[in-house]
């Protein structure tokens, strides 16, 4: 993998200044910082309910900043959506998969909306990779839950992007799949890729080399420990 | 950009064509359709004749409206919705791919039953069958257009089939009057078609214009 | 929204003076020769006409404005103009359609300006439902605030549409309100005048009302969201 | 048992009437039906009562139609269907808690538009709507037991609102001639109902006695 | 918790004895047996797309057993479906949720499915008890995805079922709710009952006194070892 280049490499990947959210009159976060440098990697952990999907729908674009700020590679994503989007890949709760395509199409369907040129032997190499490759013909909806998140984790296989936003990234995954997702994430941080991941399971993140956060009443707080989450 | 607009709209198209189903289920749905109203209203052959047009619009209606759940169907599922949007093209693309895969379906189903129309119905207008072709597919544009919008909508919405026929009837009543009055017009020789043309042109150009930064403004959160 | 506070006391009280006039005029005012004292219908009818469709206008430029600004002042309004126009145009179509029969002998007839106002109605309603049926209350105002903007947009065609279809080639086979003999001259004007400033002054109250009350349920439903979240 | 019923049915219709929605954009939909209608065909005072039954019909089965997409909607979330099929009541119970709630909300709605149709349509058959109700009453029996079967098996087809219109249309077309027909000779004053009532009933009997357990084999797996 | 109560106590709760399942001609489990007695928990483990959801899904009734036999409570399930039904209880991948209601409704209604006479303060105990207090009367669409799952989990304090199924239960919840979980399994195991989950998760099933199992083509196998999951 090659993480999309800039020249400021120095800048920050992603800047949080203040961010709030509310839904309704709810708020959900209430003043969020977050630094994240390439090859760096940031966990949230955080109580259930607690904002951290939230937060990363904000990172991914998929909800508008409305108060405070948010720059990605030195863009202001208000104004610059779209060039956004292209550097990050967001793999959330739900895979984003259509059941009546297959693998391949599912991937080849995602690479075309990313204007990436991938070849079909590349695809299919990518879904080796994440032990899909007899599925790579089966329509998805057949797919078991494990199935599901091994094929919306193919995609950062294919994207190269700056930033990769991660929801409980390990959940149904074997333990096969959570090694091989580790040795893929080490991978990309070692080649300066940027990683923000929410998750329960801070033996499984262990392995990584990371910077640990905690999300409680709407606040962001680094963490010393690498085993933060505390009831 | 184009080869976003046509992976979108190949995905809707191809998934559905791949199983033949929805094709011809949009096919049968048109002839029941017309079944109904034969049995509901049992016209005469000249009856029918001065009931043709009105036949075919609301058929057309009736099918599209019909059709407009399935466009974003498979978006429902696993939050695909989501991961179109996150994709780093213009929301307007995203719109003409959805926009386009539907009309094609659309336009298909119409060209296929308006021959049949005019069989069931025991009307002699072939002749005419080019130009009814026309006028159904200029109206068929804006229709799928604000069709398409709606079902964006109306995503995720309670009572979705409902509250989108409500939305739409209303919004092209214009279009159908248009259209009816048009066909009407070619069918009795000397009606005259130009401002009932010129309306569904109108009617064409403002949907088309507005709907693409319409579903930009709908699906910015 | 305070100003809704302030003014609504004022909008209310001159309301009901203009009410007060203009149905006291109505009372003098002369029963016509030809409709005897049916013609008073004429007084309710026309105004809420116009209400009917000025809420129109004000729930576009509402929600032009929500689009735009994002305010949710905004979109209140636009909430309670869809109700008021809609209470309205329900007033205008009862009252057209009673006074139609003993006019034209029947309830309805498929003229243009009924036709349009029987559309507009299912667009309020339309709005109404839609803004109800998605379950975020932001998606469900934008949605709804497009939705009006292309309604706007959608209306003087669907009349024209509607003039051209009853008037290119077939006459309509009854009369139509436009065309009937009811000549709105002489003694009849002014109460009519007056009332229809009393009914503008009504509908900008009932805006009023309707927009502090939803509002104040908006507050609720916030100070509800507020207390699950933060008696942790 | 019955309360399992009246659960079921409950959650489908107070969520449905909670927002008010459902029942008042189901009745608007019928109007703006009607007025497509108008649009469409036109038809002057005279044709108007000879169109009558055949319209009111029509409106029925397209409102019918259109509302049996939200009978299984709720349950499309999160495996909601498959949590029901884990209680442990009978699935007969199932499918009468999901057809009665369809059944209210269809009847309501064809209770207020026969009225409106005789307004817009300027038809005066005030003495004949006791009768006109009870003929629709009977024939949406049967309707919508067969339109709950078909709803559950098109749960999770793709163009599922096509694919649901083009099973039920022609399976309904009988109930529709009877009922039409019904209609007609009502108003004829001097036409047979009997017979046409007798082949309702049949429809009725037959369809709600098969579906129940049509619907028990169908989500056995 | 009280599970139901039968009078041959000492006869196994489920018994599976050569069960198959093919999707179309795809063959996923190739025979498998399984006794299960009151207070036991088996864990089954297996790689993704290994066949536990299928497994369960036919321990639920949810799939008729086609080849083999199931008996629960010494009640052959082919034949009584519905008894079978009224004995279990299943939370899935699949949360089983209503959107439109809130939790207290979602909960009523499953109680009256089940013919279950539950007071209303006895669900809103239950829901104290998985931290929902608070969103007891939120309509369960706006849930964060650990919120969903313990409102499902909540099912468990309601009925009394003889048997419990359980898809991979630990996934989405936050540390505490791991722990409360496992506590309420505790208890409810002493208390009689029995348990069959699918889980890629040693570390957090440790906790219960368990029979690990493995599935892998199509054959379940007891393990030894408590941390059995080898790739
Ligand atoms: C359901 C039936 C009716 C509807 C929906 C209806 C609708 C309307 C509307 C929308 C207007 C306001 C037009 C404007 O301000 O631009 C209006 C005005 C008026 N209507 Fe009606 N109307 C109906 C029946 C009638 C009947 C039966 C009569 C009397 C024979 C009538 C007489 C009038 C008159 C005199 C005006 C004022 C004329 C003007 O300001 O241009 N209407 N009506
Ligand atoms: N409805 C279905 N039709 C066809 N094949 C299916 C169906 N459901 C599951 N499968 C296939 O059966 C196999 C087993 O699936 P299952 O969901 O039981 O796996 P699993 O062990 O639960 O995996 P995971 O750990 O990923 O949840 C998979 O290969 C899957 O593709
Ligand atoms: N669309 C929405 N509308 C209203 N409230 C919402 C919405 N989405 C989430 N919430 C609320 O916002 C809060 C945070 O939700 P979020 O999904 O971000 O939590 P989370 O930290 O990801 O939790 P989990 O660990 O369970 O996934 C929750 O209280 C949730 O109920
Ligand atoms: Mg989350
Ligand atoms: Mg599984």
């Amino acid at each position: 993998m090659n993480p999309a280049v800039t020249d400021a490499t120095d800048q920050p990947v992603a800047r949080l200044e203040g961010v709030r959210h509310r839904y309704g009159r709810h708020l959900v976060l209430a003043g969020v910082d977050l630094n994240v440098a390439r090859g760096e990697c940031v966990v949230l952990y955080g109580a259930n309910g607690s904002g951290k999907s939230t937060l990363l729908a904000l990172l991914s674009t998929r909800y508008a900043i409305r108060e405070g700020a948010y720059h990605l590679d030195g863009l202001d994503v208000r104004h610059h959506g779209q060039e956004a989007r292209e550097r990050l890949l967001f793999v959330g709760h739900h895979t984003h998969l259509y059941g009546h395509l297959t693998s391949v199409e599912n991937l080849l369907f995602f690479s075309d909306l990313r204007g990436l040129s991938v070849s079909e032997p590349q695809l299919r190499r990518a879904l080796d990779t994440v032990g899909l490759a007899k599925a790579a013909d089966k329509p998805v909806q057949w797919f078991s839950a494990g199935m599901r998140k091994r094929l919306a984790l193919a995609r950062m296989l294919l994207a190269q992007p700056l930033l990769l936003l991660l929801d409980e990234p390990y959940s149904a995954l074997d333990t096969q799949g959570v090694n091989w997702l580790n040795a893929m994430l080490t991978d990309y941080l070692n080649q300066g890729g940027a990683v923000i991941m929410a998750s329960h399971d801070p033996e499984r993140v262990a392995v990584l080399h990371h910077r640990p956060h905690h999300l409680a009443r709407g606040i962001l707080t680094p963490l010393d420990t690498p085993r933060p989450e505390v009831a | 950009m184009f080869k976003a607009i046509y992976r979108i709209a190949w995905k809707d198209v191809a998934g559905d064509l791949r199983r033949r189903a929805t094709l011809s289920s949009m096919l049968f749905f048109a002839i029941s359709v017309l079944v109904v109203f034969q049995a509901a209203f049992e016209p005469d052959r000249k009856e029918a004749l001065r009931l043709l047009p009105g036949l075919l619009w609301a058929t057309t209606l009736f099918t599209t409206l019909v059709g407009l759940g399935r466009v974003f169907q498979a978006e429902e599922e696993d939050g695909a919705f989501e991961g179109l949007l996150l994709a780093s093209v213009p929301r307007g693309v995203i719109f003409f791919g959805k926009w386009l895969g539907n009309l094609l379906l659309t336009l298909l189903v119409e060209f296929l039953i308006l021959p049949l129309t005019m069989v069931l119905f025991n009307v002699d207008a072939w002749a005419h069958i080019p130009a009814i072709l026309a006028i159904l597919a200029l109206g068929t544009l804006g229709l799928t257009g604000l069709g398409t919008l709606l079902a964006a909508m109306t995503r995720g919405a309670r009572s979705r089939e409902t509250l989108l026929a409500l939305l739409l009837l209303p919004l092209t009543a214009p279009l159908l009057i248009s259209g009816v009055q048009a066909v009407a017009a070619i069918l009795a020789t000397d009606g005259q078609v130009a401002p009932w043309l010129k309306l569904l042109v109108i009617f064409d150009v403002v949907y088309l214009a507005m709907t693409p930064w319409a579903f930009g403004w709908l699906v910015e959160e | 929204m305070n100003i809704l506070k302030k003014i609504q006391p004022l909008v209310g009280l001159a309301t009901l003076i203009a009410l007060a006039i203009g149905l006291w005029y109505v009372y003098q005012a002369p029963a016509d020769f030809q409709q005897g004292g049916a013609v008073r219908i004429l007084y309710i009818h026309v105004p809420s006409a116009k209400i009917a469709l000025l809420s129109y206008l004000f729930l576009t430029a509402a929600s032009i404005l929500y689009l735009w600004k994002r305010y949710e002042g905004a979109d209140i309004l636009a909430e309670a103009a869809a109700s008021v126009g809609a209470a309205f145009t329900v007033i205008t179509l009862a009252s057209g359609s009673i006074w139609g029969k003993p006019m034209w002998g029947t309830w309805w007839a498929w003229d243009a300006r009924l036709t349009s106002m029987l559309v507009l109605l299912i667009l309020y309603k339309g709005l109404m439902v839609l803004r109800h049926s998605l379950d975020d209350p932001v998606k469900g105002a934008r949605a709804t605030a497009i939705l009006a903007i292309i309604g706007a947009v959608d209306l003087p065609i669907i009349h024209y549409s509607v003039v051209w279809w009853r008037t290119l080639h077939q006459p309509p086979s009854l009369a139509t309100g436009e065309n009937t003999a009811v000549h709105i001259t002489g003694p009849l004007l002014p109460p009519l005048l007056i009332l229809s400033v009393a009914f503008i002054l009504l509908g900008l109250y009932m805006v009023t009302v309707k927009a502090r009350q939803i509002e104040a349920r908006r507050h609720l439903d916030a100070l509800e969201a507020a207390r699950m979240h933060h008696d942790e």
